[in-house]
Formats: structure tokens, sequence, C-alpha cells
């Protein structure tokens, strides 16, 4: 956090399974992070999506993952994804 | 398998039906009693909870006999032989529990010790009303297997049959005692350890992942896995497929429950156990279960002493009903006779099962007592005089 | 022996049911007779008056209930009074005489009487009478062997017990002995 | 999808997606559940779900541990047999508050009363989601409900008063707005010996909140964030529930009393003396 160099990318990947979404808009709401919007697009249920409108902004904290009521969403510190 | 020794109380005792039907059970290798008290059944509860605690085993006194009859089946998936006790009243309140077991196919026992109903009726007397009741009293199709001691050492033994038979067929067994064999005193062998046998309960071999809950094979009855061994498996009251997941559509209810309940009847002739006497060339056959087949026994010594014909069929097994063999007697037998301590809830399956072929006769009592063997023994001669009419009319056709 | 129907009679805390046990489990587990033993459960059993019936026999019980006995003992009168009129006319009565007045006796039965109370307070416990009254039934009716009645006494009493119950035993063997 | 959501391990994605409507906090709940699980020190064998009938029933079948789905209201009953056969297991009840508080009730106090070592979940959304949206022990004073269309006029249970009154030896309330809370206490009460309660408001978007005009799942949760107060350690007889208003949540329970377990072995120990063996379960 402290360390000026990592703060130019994104600390964290959020991940979006839009097939699981039943479009509650949790993870957009209770993002600490303002990383999330609604997308324009239908998944085929018909439910608006979250799409990652600031994804440079993700912290990887997985608040969105832990609200998500469907299993639809979770965020992940960048290292780890790359591990 | 052969019984653990430690629960086995070897020798020569002098104990009534209830105590025997614990010691039946520690035999057995039951380490799990949920019981709530209710006479006449409160003595076995009584006796397991001073005999458990030191034989490995876990008595609880539940807060009713709802949850003592789902407390049990936790407990079987947690690896334990686990069985309830109770009389008409509790059972009555743990039928939703006994559907449950027919449906994850949990092996337990359900012990009835049967008093006089409806309602709170006469607590601390016999009665047989409750034959119906453990047949058919949770909602939807299903099978069970019911016992019907009529002496304290068949308490003992029956309920070990009970637990072997709950393993084999993964099925809830009725004991259905009655008021009369609970509190009655006699004497009771209890065998060496070595000399009873006992059947384990039949886990999977299969490795986590492969293992489907309800996938049973050419034997209908799937194999068990317990909590806590790395399964990871899912069980449900719900109707389910293989995996154990619900499956919400007509045709998986077919397979599943066709499952349940041909698992019983394709079974049927390994299961009932009888006792049969002087059928082969009786006229008059007397179909009895439980207490009353003791009384029925001095009517038919009576009606023999007359010269009369009569041939004794014990129902040892009442559920499965032994419809077979009582086909086969009707083809010989001019008429059946049932004494029973209702007003005739077997004596309608009798009726079901000769379709007429011989003439049936109740012999019905409201319990609160036995039947006094006279009362059956003026109604063996009315059968066998009856069906001499009968005949005479057929051959004067 | 063909089956003999005993009653054992009497209040509540005066141990009859026990004394129906003993004779039950001589009979079927030391002389390798038949035994069925039956009480009167209920509110009765509650309050004052309260029973054990015994079927003896040398071949299988089927009927499990004392309809008419052969033998009464009766510890107390209002038990006494209650199961007389049942019992056969040719029965013997076996009675605590200081607490059973017999009266309405048919002319075929014999009447045995113990001070059996006292006596079990002589010997310290007045609990122990219905002990006593076991030892005094054995040796009245003949029916058990003394030596198998004797390790069913043993085989029923608590632990740390029998030799006080076996006085008692020998106590009431020993008063019937000199009544015959 | 290449980047593997890491709850998936603990659920049975052959069964997704779920049952639960949009905005319904149950997956929440068991968001909190699955990270509570996840540090408790426990290997997930070890670990049984037990849940009873309706929406809250079905978590068990979505978590991928050794799951029971039994009957309506008797979940801890069962779970108390299971516990009892197999020591060695932690056993978890999650239901709803109509399942647990209604035809359950009794079973629950009297789990409680004895501490048995169980962890009791109860999802409170207020209402019978699955049969229709009709009213529970737990639904406010003037809610509507399908049972109570006129509104609601029987005095509510105060779950948390209720389990600390019955015995549990710790107690928590949260919504499924507090994500981190909620997994915290689940996880705290796993690890507590004897029975520990954890109280979940949750949404029900479709049923309750509709009825009630409370908006969606969404406008319920920022309900629960403004209205709701962490007063840990509250006096539990504070913290009954109005209609709309103040939610307090918090640990308010955690004290330390013997288990049934550990009476059980006491007593026994003291009777059998040197013949006792601890029990260890049936096997």
């Amino acid at each position: 956090m402290s360390d000026g160099k990592k703060s130019r990318g994104p600390r964290g990947v959020v991940t979006i399974n839009a097939e699981l979404c039943k479009g509650c808009g949790f993870c957009i709401e209770f993002c600490p992070s303002g990383v999330l919007a609604f997308s324009d697009t239908f998944n085929d249920k018909g439910y608006h999506t979250p799409q990652a409108v600031r994804p440079e902004a993700c912290t990887g904290c997985d608040l969105c993952g832990a609200y998500c009521p469907d299993f639809a969403i979770f965020g992940m510190l960048k290292e780890k994804v790359v591990a | 398998m052969k019984a653990d020794p430690k629960g086995v109380l070897t020798g020569a005792h002098f104990l009534d039906g209830d105590h025997a039907c614990c010691e039946g059970a520690l035999s057995a290798g039951c380490r799990f009693v949920a019981g709530y008290p209710i006479t006449p059944s409160t003595e076995v509860v009584e006796r397991i909870a001073a005999r458990f605690p030191s034989v490995g085993g876990m008595f609880i006194q539940m807060e009713d006999e709802i949850a003592s009859s789902i407390a049990i089946q936790g407990a079987v998936w947690g690896g334990a032989k686990a069985m309830t006790v109770t009389s008409g009243p509790g059972l009555s309140l743990m039928m939703e529990h006994v559907g449950l077991a027919a449906m994850l196919e949990t092996p337990c026992v359900f012990v009835d010790v049967q008093r006089s109903g409806p309602s709170t009726g006469l607590p601390t007397m016999p009665a047989q009303g409750d034959m119906m009741q453990a047949r058919w009293g949770s909602h939807g199709d299903y099978e069970i297997i019911a016992l019907c001691p009529n002496s304290p050492q068949e308490c003992y033994d029956l309920t070990i049959a009970a637990f072997n038979l709950a393993e084999e067929y993964r099925v809830p067994v009725m004991l259905m005692m009655d008021e009369c064999v609970g509190h009655m005193t006699e004497k009771v062998i209890i065998p060496k350890a070595e000399d009873i046998e006992v059947t384990p309960r039949r886990y999977t071999t299969q490795k986590p992942g492969k293992y489907l809950p309800y996938q049973a094979g050419r034997s209908e009855i799937p194999l068990m896995v317990k909590a806590g061994d790395g399964y990871l498996f899912h069980v449900t009251g719900l109707t389910h497929d293989e995996r154990g997941y619900p499956a919400m559509n007509a045709e998986a209810h077919d397979r599943c429950v066709r499952r349940l309940v041909e698992k019983i009847r394709n079974n049927a002739r390994r299961i009932i156990r009888l006792e049969e006497t002087d059928t082969a060339d009786a006229e008059v056959v007397v179909v009895s279960y439980g207490i009353t087949s003791r009384v029925a026994g001095k009517a038919i010594q009576m009606a023999r002493a007359d010269g009369l014909k009569v041939g004794h069929l014990r129902l040892i097994t009442a559920w499965p009903f032994p419809e077979k063999r009582l086909r086969t007697l009707a083809s010989h037998v001019k008429a059946f006779v049932l004494p029973e301590l209702n007003f005739g809830q077997m004596f309608l399956e009798l009726q079901r099962v000769i379709e007429g072929k011989s003439s049936c006769y109740p012999v019905p009592h409201a319990g609160g007592t036995v039947h006094e063997p006279e009362a059956i023994y003026q109604r063996i001669l009315y059968a066998a005089r009856h069906s001499r009419l009968k005949d005479k009319k057929e051959v004067a056709r | 022996m063909s089956a003999t129907e005993i009653k054992f009679a009497g209040l509540g805390g005066q141990g009859v049911i026990l004394a129906g046990i003993i004779i039950g489990r001589a009979a079927s587990i030391y002389e390798n007779k038949y035994a069925t033993l039956t009480q009167s459960f209920g509110p009765e059993a509650r309050g004052s008056a309260c029973s054990a019936q015994v079927i003896l026999s040398d071949e299988k019980i089927l009927y499990p209930y004392v309809t008419r006995p052969e033998i009464l003992m009766a510890l107390s009168q209002e038990a006494f009074n209650k199961f007389l009129p049942e019992t056969r006319d040719n029965a013997i009565v076996i009675i605590e005489e200081e607490l059973v007045r017999p009266k309405g006796l048919k002319s075929g039965m014999k009447v045995f009487g113990i001070p059996a109370t006292r006596l079990a307070e002589e010997l310290g416990r007045k609990m122990i009478l219905n002990i006593v009254m076991v030892g005094f039934f054995t040796a009245v009716t003949r029916l058990i062997d003394y030596e198998a009645v004797k390790e069913a006494v043993k085989a029923s009493v608590p632990h740390g017990t029998e030799h006080m119950n076996l006085r008692a035993y020998e106590r009431g063997y020993e008063y019937g002995q000199a009544l015959l | 999808m290449s980047r593997v959501n890491p709850v998936n391990q603990y659920l049975r994605m052959d069964r997704m997606p779920h049952i639960w409507c949009s905005g319904c906090g149950l997956g929440t709940t068991v968001n909190c559940f699955i990270r509570a699980i996840e540090n408790c020190g426990y290997p997930r064998e070890q670990i049984s779900i037990v849940s009873g009938i309706g929406c809250t029933g079905r978590v068990a079948g979505y978590l991928k541990l050794d799951s029971f789905h039994t009957t309506h209201g008797r979940p801890i009953p069962f779970a108390t047999g299971l516990k009892l056969a197999n020591p060695k297991l932690k056993v978890v009840v999650i239901s709803g508050d109509g399942d647990l508080f209604a035809i359950g009730g009794n079973h629950f106090i009297h789990a409680a009363r004895r501490n048995m070592d169980l962890t009791v979940v109860c999802v409170n959304n207020f209402t019978y989601g699955m049969t229709g949206g009709q009213l529970t022990p737990t639904t406010p004073i003037d809610a509507i409900s399908s049972t109570s269309p006129y509104g609601n006029f029987e005095e509510p249970f105060n779950l948390p008063f209720l389990a600390e009154s019955a015995g549990a030896v710790y107690v928590a309330r949260w919504t499924t707005y507090h994500v981190k809370q909620a997994a915290r206490s689940i996880r705290e009460a796993i690890q507590k010996n004897g029975l520990s309660f954890v109280e979940i408001i949750s949404p029900c978007p479709t049923l309750y909140g509709r009825r009630n005009k409370l908006g969606d799942g969404l406008a319920m949760m920022k309900a629960f964030k403004e209205n709701s107060a962490i007063v840990n350690g509250a006096d539990t007889r504070e913290v009954g529930l109005d209609f709309k208003g103040k939610i307090v949540c918090g640990k308010f329970i955690d004290r330390e009393k013997p288990s049934f377990l550990d009476m059980y072995h006491t007593t026994m120990a003291e009777r059998f003396g040197p013949f006792y063996e601890p029990y260890e379960g049936v096997q």
C-alpha cells in the first residue's frame, strides 16, 4: 500500500461468472473501490450482470465475493491469480 | 459377525419383556438410544439409561418422541446402531420420521410397547392397536418390517433380529411389543456373544468421489457411509437421485419409491418368519401374533381336545404379511380365525389375501386385557361348524 | 406339577412383587420349570393394594394371567379381602397373621399364618418381611426346592444385603417347617 | 471461465444455480459460513451440516460437506444424535426462523438447556419463504404476511434473548450486510464448546420485502446498513426487533459452561471411577 510503485496497476482482479448471476447488485453497491457497475447486456436468465468498469481500482479484497448470494463473482490479489 | 461380548449379559435371567428388549439391543450392538418416557415402554429406557454408560453406549432422554425418532437417525449416520422406544401415542408422534427413515434408508429400530388407545386410552394395559399405524402411519408409499414377540425371551431375540433386518435391508424395523409381554417376567436365556449372529452395517468400499449414496445395484440396497469419513455426501428426505440430490419429477419419484417398496416386497420370503403347528391337515387355522398367540394357543388346545383339526399360524413377522403362505393354506383350510387386541386390523389384511377362498372370522377385542381363551375357542367351534355347513351346500350344488 | 397359579398380594412397600419374582426365578432359573410373572400396573398399584401373579408349570405357559389362584399370599387385610373371592375353594392361603384376619374362608382352604413383620423386626429390618414370607411359602407349599429358592433370594436382593436376607429366608422357612 | 471462485470447492457446483431468488440473503450467508469454516481449524471432513425444511433448509444440499436435509423443524435433534454418535464431528445446524423457532422451537430451547455441543445458525428473514410468505415467530409487529394480511399483532421472539435465557454459551446477531462480522461469529461459534447461536438477519425480497414495501434485496441490504447498530455485549433483553426499527448487532454472549458431553464425562467418571472408559462415540 505504501509502495508507490504497486499502486500504478490494479492490485486485485475481479472475476465474474455471468451465468450464475441473478443481478441483485450487492457487489456493485458494496464494493469499497467502486470497481463495478451493471452492464447493459443480459445474461441467459435476463439479468443485467456486473462488469468491472474501473478494474484498476480493484484491491482484491473479495468483498464482492463475500456479498454475492450466487457465487458469481470474486476478487483476488493479482499475485495469487498469477500463482 | 459375532456380537460384541461387552454388551452381552450371558446367562439365564428372570426378566420382563421391557428389560429383555434392552438386553437384546445391547447384544445386537445398539449403542445409541434416544427416548422419551411413556408407559408401558418406560422400563426399556430406564434399563438402557442404567446399562449403556458402562458398555460405551449413549442414552439421551429427548424432549419428546419427535426428537427421539430423528435423533436416532442422526446417530445412525454418525455410525451408531440406534433405536428409540415408545408406546402408541408416542409412535403417532414419530410417524413423520418413520417416513424419513424409509426415505433416507436409515437402518434403525422403533420399539412400540402397545397399550390401549385411542388417545391416552389405557396406558397400563395391553392392546395390539398399532399394527396398521406401524405399517401405514407415515405418508406416501414405503415398506417397513414389523416383528411381534410373544414372550420376554422373544423380546430379547427379536430385538436382535430387528437390528439385523434393519441393517440387511436399510429399513426402519418396528418391534411390536405390547404391555403384556413388556411387563411379563419369564426366563430369558442370553447366549454367549460368540453364539449371537449380528449383521454389521454395510459400508461402501468405494473411494470418495466415486461413491453415490443411493446407487443400489442388483441387491436393491445401497451401501452406507457415515459422517466424518471424507465422503462429503448429501442425503435428503426429498425424492432423490442416486447422488442423494433432490430430484423433483415424477420419473425420479417412481424410481426412488419403487425401490423402497420392492426391496422389501421382493425379499418378503426371506424376511418373513412364521411359526406353524398342525396346519398341514387343519380344517381351521388360527392366525395370531404377539401375546394373543399364547391365548390362542390355549384355545387351540381346548378345541383339539374336542377332536377338531385346528392349526396355528403365528406371525412372528407381521409386516411384510405372509400373503403367499396364507393363499396356499387357503387351498385346503376351510376357515381362518384371527383373534387380536383390536377391532380387526390384521384381519382386514387376512381377508384381502384370502379373497373369499376360505371363511375368515375375526375375534375382535378392544384391549385392556387379553382375550378369554374361551372366546377364541368358541369362535373356532363356530368356524368349524360353519365351514362344514358351507361344504354341504357346495356338495348339494 | 401341572400349572399352579399363585397370587402375591399386599400393600405397596411390603415387597410382594419381589416375593413373586423370587419364587418365579427359583422355579425357572434354579429348577428348570416354567414360570410366568405378571403384575397389575396402574393407579391401583400406586395406592394401597398391589399384587404379583405367578404361574408355575412343567410345560410352556400359554395364557399368562392368573384367574383362579390355588395359592394366595396376603400381607394386608385389603389384599386378602380383594383376592379371596377369586381364590379356589381348596386353596392354600398364606397370611401375615398379625395383619390379616382371615374372614370368609371356604371350607376346603388351608390357612398358614406367620407374624412375618414381627420376625423381620427381630432380625433387624422390618423391610425384609417379604423374604420371611418367601421362606414360609417355600416350607408350607413345598412347591419348590429349599435350595432353589435360597439361590433366587441371593440373586434378587441388593448386593451387600444377602446375609441378612438369607437369615430372613431361613427364619420364615423354619417357622413354616414347625407348623407342618 | 479459467479462474475459479475459491468458494466453489465448498459447494456442490453440480447443483448450481441454486433455487434462491435474486437478492435473497441465503447465498450471502453461505458465503459467510464457508469463510468461517475455512478458518476454523477443523478439516472439512469433520464438519457436518444439518438443515431442516424451507428455503434455508436447502443450505445443506448446496454445501460440499457431509450434509443432511432432514424434516421440518427437526434438524437440532438430528444433529444431536449425529454429534453424540460421533463426538469428533463439528455439527452445524443452519435453518430458518420458522423451522427453528416455530415447529422446532422446543428442540432449540432443550438443546440450549442441556448445552448440547452444536452450532445453530438461524437465517432470520421473518417469513416462511418457500411456502409463500407466511407469519413466523419472528415476524415483527405490524408486518404484513400472507397469514397476517392486516398486520401482525403477535409479539415476536427476540432470538438472542431466548437463546441466552435457555442456556446458549455463545450468542451473536448480524445481518447479511455484516459479512465479515458474520463470518467471524460463525467461526467463533463453531470453535465454542456447547450450544452456540448466531442469528443472521437476511432479506427475503420476493415475499417479506415485497409485501411490506421494503424494496428489492439491495434496498433491504441498504436498510440493514443504515438501521443497524453494533453493540457488542448488549443486554439481550434490549435487542428485540421492531418493524423498520433499529437492528442491534454484535456478539452478545460468550461464556464458558460445561457442555452436555463434558457433564456426561464428569458424571460417569465419578459414578464408574476407574472402570469408566471415556465415551468417544460408537466406533
